[in-house]
């Protein structure tokens, strides 16, 4: 059973999705207690997965039984394979995890925003978490392919479902995430073409074991191509111009899924086409492409940091900070050294993790209130104290403050570009960091005070009824549970970084002591 | 191949992309797109690539061109001139020379066109599947072995993007209350083609039969012949496509509901994934149908064989129904009523 | 001399005319994606992009003289082991029969014959795996153009307009209107605060 | 010269919860704080008892830490090497004695305070102020830099709704200034100084004698790390990084003296001196010459502040401005690099923590008494408000470093300093500077008690004091001022630990 954990936490969202379809077509009660039952299985899987990771080392799992067949195919993979390694396995948990404790919040949202689409809705949702999940796990280029379209059309279709707006922002979307595919497709034929296999791990043996291989053209524009497409999907400025208006004008609920999600995983998958495809030291020290990706970075991180600053609307701001964050993760991992690596992979789970945070607590303010731009938040500390305790802790993760999660990535970049000596790359984090502080302080500053708003006059928080009925958050409980997790999970992977960077080190090969 | 031929075909390729694109009728640009299609099938066949040409010709020049034309339909037909897109255009371009500077740089290094011990043809993989997917599975395609077998779990999640394609259209445009009235006005009295052209009637009266049964025949002999469950399917579903034409989307409903299209479309799903849930429980990896020898006849190679079928059924299943769910919606606009 | 070395640039250029083709299609149909103004135009730019990366990977398994990758009947393996074995013994004799100038020539078939075990007997087959590859992509091209045409259906439901530019007026006119679209928000123009 | 040595090899260190709890005491209280908000008696009583443990559990280290033990508490590791930890030395235990004895003064005084001025919000208040403390003793007891940057990081965020308390448009600017200035610049300058420094000695980071850093940075390096720190750590208010501090003054006064006396501003110091002697060491700045940028930094700062103080009609904002001068002693104190200099700076932060919250819980006195807040306004008013007036009186004495009050012990030590380290215009500085504090001073507490022009005979029954929940504290304040003069045993003990060259 044990060994059958990864094929169970691809299939438990993948079955539960097609028996939606099969059997629940017009009964949409059943839709959200299917998507808890089959996100509590694979979060369960995945958790043993990452169990089995951590005792026994990295996880092969050959699909369709095809061996590596020694002595007919020397050696190659014929079939495809999973390969769950330390970061793979910890990614595998973020991301049911999040989709889960996500549905808490789309059960109360489902049939007001998707009335009459509640299963497209759910299936939907759970093949973006199949989608997700198989890009993470599979070792197979082309097979990652196939997952990043599927996890691709189903966010398309989570978007589109949403209000009018969403449908432009959509069809952007779906033009940009078709080129950023199509790309990665041709740099993976690029290699295709050069090497003749498509596994991952056996690309990678071959272009370390033949240095002619390296020196050709063609695999260092496959390179660029890979990088191209997934920069494309994950919305590195300047290629971000589909991610926000996507994000803003979507269902609540999808905001809050894809945000911390789906630009994550494509982060990770750079990792890995980095660090188990292509090799470190092949990009680091044949291709001296360093300077002018953690430059883009640096331009990336300002120029989100500042368009976060010019926006009124809170979703909005949102979606410029996590163009900002992206930077902050293909600067990292462009560094070239460890620490910088690390950083952005634990950037990874930490952004998700605030990112998420902060979204669910935009949601729950913008419902409550009506409003969606900054003075939403008058008199939310008094009004919404769980929803704004969440905020704050997403915030002060977002600015770097101790001991949230984002301090502690923050501190791994920065040491990755002192030891890389990057100063421009420590400057525009810096950077970044203060005009964060300025963004959320702003919040905090309208939640805290009587802020004298255009039409509405001035606003005492004291002159707020004492009607116990509105005094109380008005939020639904799940969506409480779901913030609260959130923010804890926060905390909890700031104070746990220690563990968490070790594991990726030893993912990333190089020794490193661990903690004991 | 034949170079004089592929040359020409290349040519007229890009002559036929660009008109596609110059044309202000977006019906006619539609069919010159059709036409593209057909072109690099012709291509595709000429370097022996009969299944990809296959589906290409069915999926790419048939499938393809009735949704652009079922949009054409609904939405307007002739675009205007460029107001905008100057500077967009001159962006664009520069874009363009440098991406294709790159990309011919890096084909300066690609081995030639056809040649067979190039890395790609000489990896032991791909020798693998010439020379050993015959002895694994007997099945002579070995298109259909990589496809169901070596490569059964892409597959799979390829059925799935079709899946998705279908539940993702429905969501975006499909409108729920006038879906709920359809379905129960579905059955009632009305005539088969009534307000139909009678010769447009009685061609499809004879051709849809033959397509179906050619469909079921795609799908079967996929394992010795090109096809399989993507060709089949593809031509399935267009027989569906060509009875909505002909007679009125309300009679192709009343032939496969949109409900049964998803019941169906999942039970392909769950017929290849309960396939490879089958080898699980057997005691051996998702989709190793090596296992299922002790269930099925003939041993280890036919039980891969029949495995196949099998899945390949359902992958018929799915892309039928979902292919026909995707037009009634695109040419009906969500509401499946009316139609083109 | 000249005739030859011209014979070799042509050949030169016909092993990669696949490839040239297929940039350029990839290009045509970024470069629509990218700057043309219609909708539809756009995912007709799209289809051809996606083309030219299928065109990309079947010139790559493409091989000359090769047969369709479908292997013949009656076949065995052993059988055909045989066969190539015994192709590769007869090529090397003639290798060493033939005049030192063909030696070379003589020698590369001769590995031909012995390295391309990928043949069944003496038939050269199709690298299936890139067939297998497209056909998937192929599949992925139709389901994304499906659900574009349905969001420009929903465009030009809200708008009333599939051309870009004027979707892009009727958004920022939609958005001063402070109109009402949604239940959860509203989006009103966003005014500079205080 | 004679080097500084640090604490003697005799020291043990000794695994105990003291610090910790210590520093939880006031934390826990916040549940307490906030299940109370209905009932105000019961809420202060709650903070009141946190501050009397937190008091308690200092003072239990007392006998312990002069016995030569170092209480010391590891939780975990927060990055490799570097871990969440507590270790309490003399300077550690010097400033949380100060920092938990003020807080109870201080709360009795807001208590009176608050109450007598109807503000709102003040669960909200009492809450950050018990989390403000709490990080106060966390930067006191922090064990290494990280700790301490982490605390320093959520004094600066727990004290940003005190300051903005008001929220009214000025309190808005001054919360903002405040926090753009604090924030900014530890973002901006020591954290990028933390990390260039994690990045030489990633082994460890924990304060030590001679400092970890010691060695491995060149001369020009440590001096610029060493400014970036002073900045960094820009609570120590050293110019041109000072004007959040008068912009703060919008604060309620017991805010103000929280932040001037006893948290804010001393953290800021405490920081720089833990920065000098347990990062890089007196002895390897010494040896590199490289902090007489900061000399100069610190000296400018006390010169420019004092005279700009001696401009001000605003009571509070000449107050803040004097705050400025005095930190700039101790900081000047410490970049001396002597034995004496640095053992000022550590008394100075006791001794100018009594007399700045007198005086300014004796501004706040004024201003709930009679609604005055201008220096103009206030001549003859030691006539209404004799007990105040005489608190003040004694406070501006010891700011102003004259006997008998403690201001003169610490301040004898930092001139001793300045001489000892044989940098005679440094000490020409302190002299002007006493002078200018002097001058501003002086002229207040003689207006208020011999006003110009005819003046009614003084009488008891005309005497208006604040109420006795706000006089109560400064008269206490005021004592342990003159107290510190005569008994100063236990601090100096205290910094010897720390400077046992003395």
């Amino acid at each position: 059973m044990m060994d059958q954990m990864p094929t169970i936490l691809m299939l438990a969202p993948f079955i539960g999705a097609v028996g939606l379809s099969l059997l629940a077509w017009r009964r949409p009660a059943a839709a959200m207690p299917v998507v808890f039952g089959a996100l509590a299985i694979t979060v369960l899987a995945a958790v043993l997965t990452l169990r089995e990771v951590l005792a026994n080392g990295t996880i092969t799992y050959l699909l369709s039984g095809w061996d590596r067949l020694p002595e007919r195919a020397a050696g190659m993979a014929v079939g495809i394979e999973y390969k769950i390694d330390a970061f793979n396995a910890l990614v595998l948990v973020l991301i049911p995890a999040i989709a889960l404790i996500n549905a808490l919040y789309l059960r109360t949202r489902l049939a007001v925003e998707c009335a009459g689409k509640e299963i497209l809705y759910a299936i939907l949702y759970l093949l973006l978490v199949v989608g997700l999940c198989g890009m993470v796990i599979t070792n197979d280029a082309f097979n990652l392919y196939v997952l990043l379209e599927i996890s691709s059309l189903t966010s398309y279709a989570l978007i589109g479902i949403g209000r009018r707006r969403a449908a432009h922002a959509t069809f952007n979307y779906i033009m940009t995430g078709t080129i950023g595919a199509s790309f990665f497709l041709l740099g993976v034929g690029y290699l295709y073409i050069q090497v003749g296999t498509l596994n991952i791990g056996d690309i990678h043996e071959a272009l370390m074991a033949s240095s002619e291989l390296r020196e050709l053209a063609s695999i260092k524009v496959a390179a660029m191509m890979i990088m191209a497409g997934l920069w494309l999907k994950m919305g590195l400025f300047p290629l971000h111009g589909w991610l926000p208006n996507a994000y803003r004008y979507a269902p609540t609920a999808t905001g809050s899924l894809m945000a911390p999600l789906v630009t994550k995983v494509m982060v990770v998958v750079m990792l890995r086409m980095m660090v188990s495809l292509f090799g470190l030291d092949y990009l680091f020290a044949e291709l001296n492409w360093r300077p002018v990706i953690v430059g883009i970075a640096c331009v990336a991180i300002l120029a989100g940091s500042f368009f976060a600053l010019a926006q009124r609307d809170i979703r909005g701001m949102l979606c410029f900070l996590i163009v900002a964050e992206v930077g902050y993760m293909v600067g990292g991992a462009w560094l070239g050294n460890e620490a910088g690596i690390t950083g952005a992979a634990y950037h990874v789970l930490s952004d998700a993790c605030m990112t998420f945070c902060l979204f669910l607590a935009v949601a729950a303010i913008i419902l409550r209130t009506g409003e969606h731009r900054l003075s939403a938040f008058r008199g939310a500390f008094r009004k919404m104290p769980v929803a704004m305790a969440a905020f704050t802790v997403g915030a002060l993760s977002m600015v770097g403050l101790p001991p949230t999660c984002g301090f502690f990535s923050k501190w791994y970049l920065l040491i990755g570009g002192v030891e890389a000596g990057q100063w421009h790359y420590v400057a525009c984090l810096l950077i970044s960091s203060l005009v964060n502080a300025v963004l959320f302080f702003r919040i905090f500053e309208i939640a805290l005070m009587k802020v004298e708003v255009e039409e509405s006059g001035s606003f005492d928080v004291d002159a707020l009824p004492e009607d116990p009925e509105d005094r109380w958050e008005r939020v639904p409980v799940g969506t409480i549970v779901a913030m609260i997790v959130a923010a804890t999970a926060v905390l909890t992977i700031g104070l746990l970084n220690r563990p968490i960077a070790s594991f990726i080190a030893t993912w990333i090969g190089q020794a490193v002591e661990v903690a004991p | 191949m034949i170079w004089q031929l592929d040359l020409i075909l290349l040519i007229f390729l890009v002559i036929t992309a660009l008109i596609s694109l110059r044309v202000r009728d977006l019906l006619g640009a539609s069919m010159v797109f059709g036409i593209y299609s057909f072109l690099i099938c012709l291509l595709w066949a000429g370097m022996g690539a009969v299944d990809v040409a296959f589906t290409e010709a069915a999926v790419g020049a048939g499938v393809s061109t009735v949704i652009l034309v079922a949009t054409v339909y609904h939405t307007r037909r002739v675009t205007g001139g460029h107001k905008r897109a100057s500077g967009m255009k001159v962006l664009s371009l520069l874009l363009m020379l440098v991406l294709g500077g790159v990309l011919l740089h890096a084909s300066g290094d690609f081995p030639a066109l056809g040649d067979p011990t190039s890395p790609a043809n000489d990896h032991p993989v791909a020798q693998y599947y010439i020379e050993g997917s015959y002895q694994d599975t007997k099945v002579p395609n070995l298109v259909t072995s990589v496809l169901a077998d070596y490569r059964g779990y892409d597959t799979l999640f390829e059925t799935v993007v079709v899946f998705v394609a279908g539940i993702g259209i429905l969501a975006v445009i499909g409108v729920p209350t006038a879906r709920m009235r359809r379905e129960e006005v579905c059955g009632d009295t009305a005539q088969f083609g009534e307000d139909s052209d009678l010769i447009i009637l009685q061609t499809c009266r004879l051709v849809v039969p033959v397509l179906q049964l050619f469909a079921l025949y795609v799908i079967a002999h996929g394992h010795h012949s090109p096809g399989g469950g993507f060709q089949g399917g593809v031509l399935f579903g267009a027989s569906y496509i060509l009875l909505a034409l002909s007679g009125g989307l309300r009679e192709a409903l009343r032939r496969l509901s949109e409900s049964m299209s998803f019941r169906l479309a999942a039970c392909g799903i769950v017929i290849y994934a309960g396939f490879g849930l089958l080898c699980m429980a057997l005691g051996s990896s998702f989709l190793d149908y090596a296992i299922l020898d002790s269930i099925l006849p003939g041993g280890v190679a036919m039980a891969r064989s029949h495995s196949m079928l099998i899945v390949e059924a359902g992958v018929g299943f799915t892309v039928t129904t979902i292919l026909f769910v995707i037009y009634a919606n695109l040419a009906t606009r969500g509401k499946l009523e009316g139609g083109l | 001399m000249e005739l030859l070395t011209l014979t070799a640039q042509f050949e030169w250029i016909l092993g990669k005319s696949n490839y040239w083709a297929s940039t350029v299609l990839l290009l045509i149909g970024l470069h629509a994606m990218i700057s043309k103004n219609n909708l539809i135009k756009k995912l007709i730019g799209m289809s051809i992009f996606q083309t030219g990366i299928i065109l990309f990977y079947v010139s790559a398994g493409a091989k000359h003289g090769a047969q369709i990758p479908i292997v013949h009947y009656g076949h065995d393996s052993h059988e055909s082991h045989d066969k190539a074995a015994h192709a590769a013994e007869h090529a090397a004799d003639a290798g060493q029969q033939v005049a030192e100038a063909a030696a070379p020539a003589a020698n590369h078939a001769a590995n031909h014959a012995a390295d391309a075990t990928h043949t069944l007997g003496e038939t050269l087959y199709v690298n299936p795996l890139p067939h297998v590859l497209m056909l998937t992509a192929i599949v992925v091209g139709v389901a994304t153009l499906g659900l574009a045409l349905a969001m420009v259906q929903k465009v030009y439901a809200a708008y009333g307009s599939i051309e870009e530019d004027e979707v892009l007026d009727a958004i920022a006119d939609s958005t001063a209107d402070s109109t009402v679209d949604s239940t959860v928000d509203r989006t009103v123009k966003g005014t500079p605060e205080a | 010269m004679m080097p500084i040595l640090g604490s003697t090899a005799s020291t043990v260190t000794e695994p105990s919860l003291l610090p910790v709890f210590a520093c939880l005491a006031s934390l826990l209280a916040i549940p307490g704080i906030l299940a109370f908000r209905k009932s105000p008696n019961a809420r202060e009583g709650v903070t009141f008892i946190a501050g009397g443990i937190k008091l308690a559990l200092v003072l239990m280290m007392v006998p312990g830490v002069l016995s030569g033990k170092m209480y010391e508490f590891r939780f975990f590791e927060l990055v490799e090497g570097v871990g969440l930890e507590f270790r309490v030395d003399g300077l550690g235990l010097l400033f949380g004695i100060v920092a938990s004895f003020l807080w109870l003064c201080t709360t009795l005084y807001a208590i009176g305070y608050m109450r007598a001025h109807h503000e709102t919000n003040q669960t909200r208040f009492f809450s950050f102020f018990a989390l403000s403390l709490c990080a106060t003793l966390g930067v006191a007891f922090a064990g290494n830099l990280l700790t301490l940057y982490i605390f320093y990081e959520m004094l600066s965020l727990s004290t940003f709704p005190l300051v903005s308390h008001h929220g009214d448009k000025k309190a808005r600017t001054g919360g903002r200034t405040y926090l753009s200035y604090l924030l900014g610049a530890s973002i901006g300058l020591a954290l990028p100084a933390l990390i260039f420094c994690y990045t030489r000695s990633p082994e460890g980071m924990d304060f030590m004698t001679g400092g970890f850093m010691a060695g491995k940075v060149g001369a020009t390096e440590a001096a610029i790390l060493l400014l970036m720190f002073a900045y960094g750590f820009a609570k120590c208010g050293l110019m041109p990084l000072h004007s959040w501090l008068p912009g703060a003054m919008v604060a309620p006064t017991p805010v103000s003296a929280l932040l001037h006396a006893v948290a804010v501003v001393k953290v800021g110091v405490f920081c720089v001196i833990r920065v000098v002697t347990g990062v890089f060491g007196t002895d390897f700045l010494l040896e590199v010459d490289a902090a007489t940028a900061l000399q100069w930094a610190a000296a400018i700062t006390v010169v420019v502040s004092s005279l700009i103080a001696l401009s001000q009609d605003n009571l509070k904002r000449m107050l803040a401005f004097s705050t400025i001068g005095q930190l700039g002693y101790i900081v000047l104190g410490v970049a001396l690099l002597s034995p004496k200099g640095v053992a000022g700076s550590m008394l100075h932060i006791a001794m100018h923590a009594t007399g700045k919250i007198t005086l300014f819980m004796c501004a706040g006195a004024i201003f709930v008494a009679t609604g005055k807040k201008y220096i103009s306004q206030m001549e003859g008013m030691g006539r209404t408000m004799p007990l105040t007036f005489a608190a003040f009186f004694i406070g501006s004495l010891s700011v102003i470093g004259l006997p008998p009050t403690g201001g003169f012990i610490s301040k004898f030590y930092l001139v001793m300093g300045t001489i000892e380290a044989g940098k005679i215009p440094l000490l020409v500085v302190f002299l002007v500077s006493t002078i200018l504090n002097a001058a501003y001073f002086m002229p207040i507490v003689f207006r208020a008690f011999f006003p110009r022009g005819p003046t009614a005979p003084f009488r008891w029954d005309r005497v208006q004091e604040v109420p006795k929940a706000c006089l109560i504290p400064i008269l206490i304040t005021a004592t342990i001022t003159l107290l510190a003069f005569f008994v100063p045993e236990l601090g100096q003990r205290l910094a010897a630990l720390m400077v046992p060259g003395l």
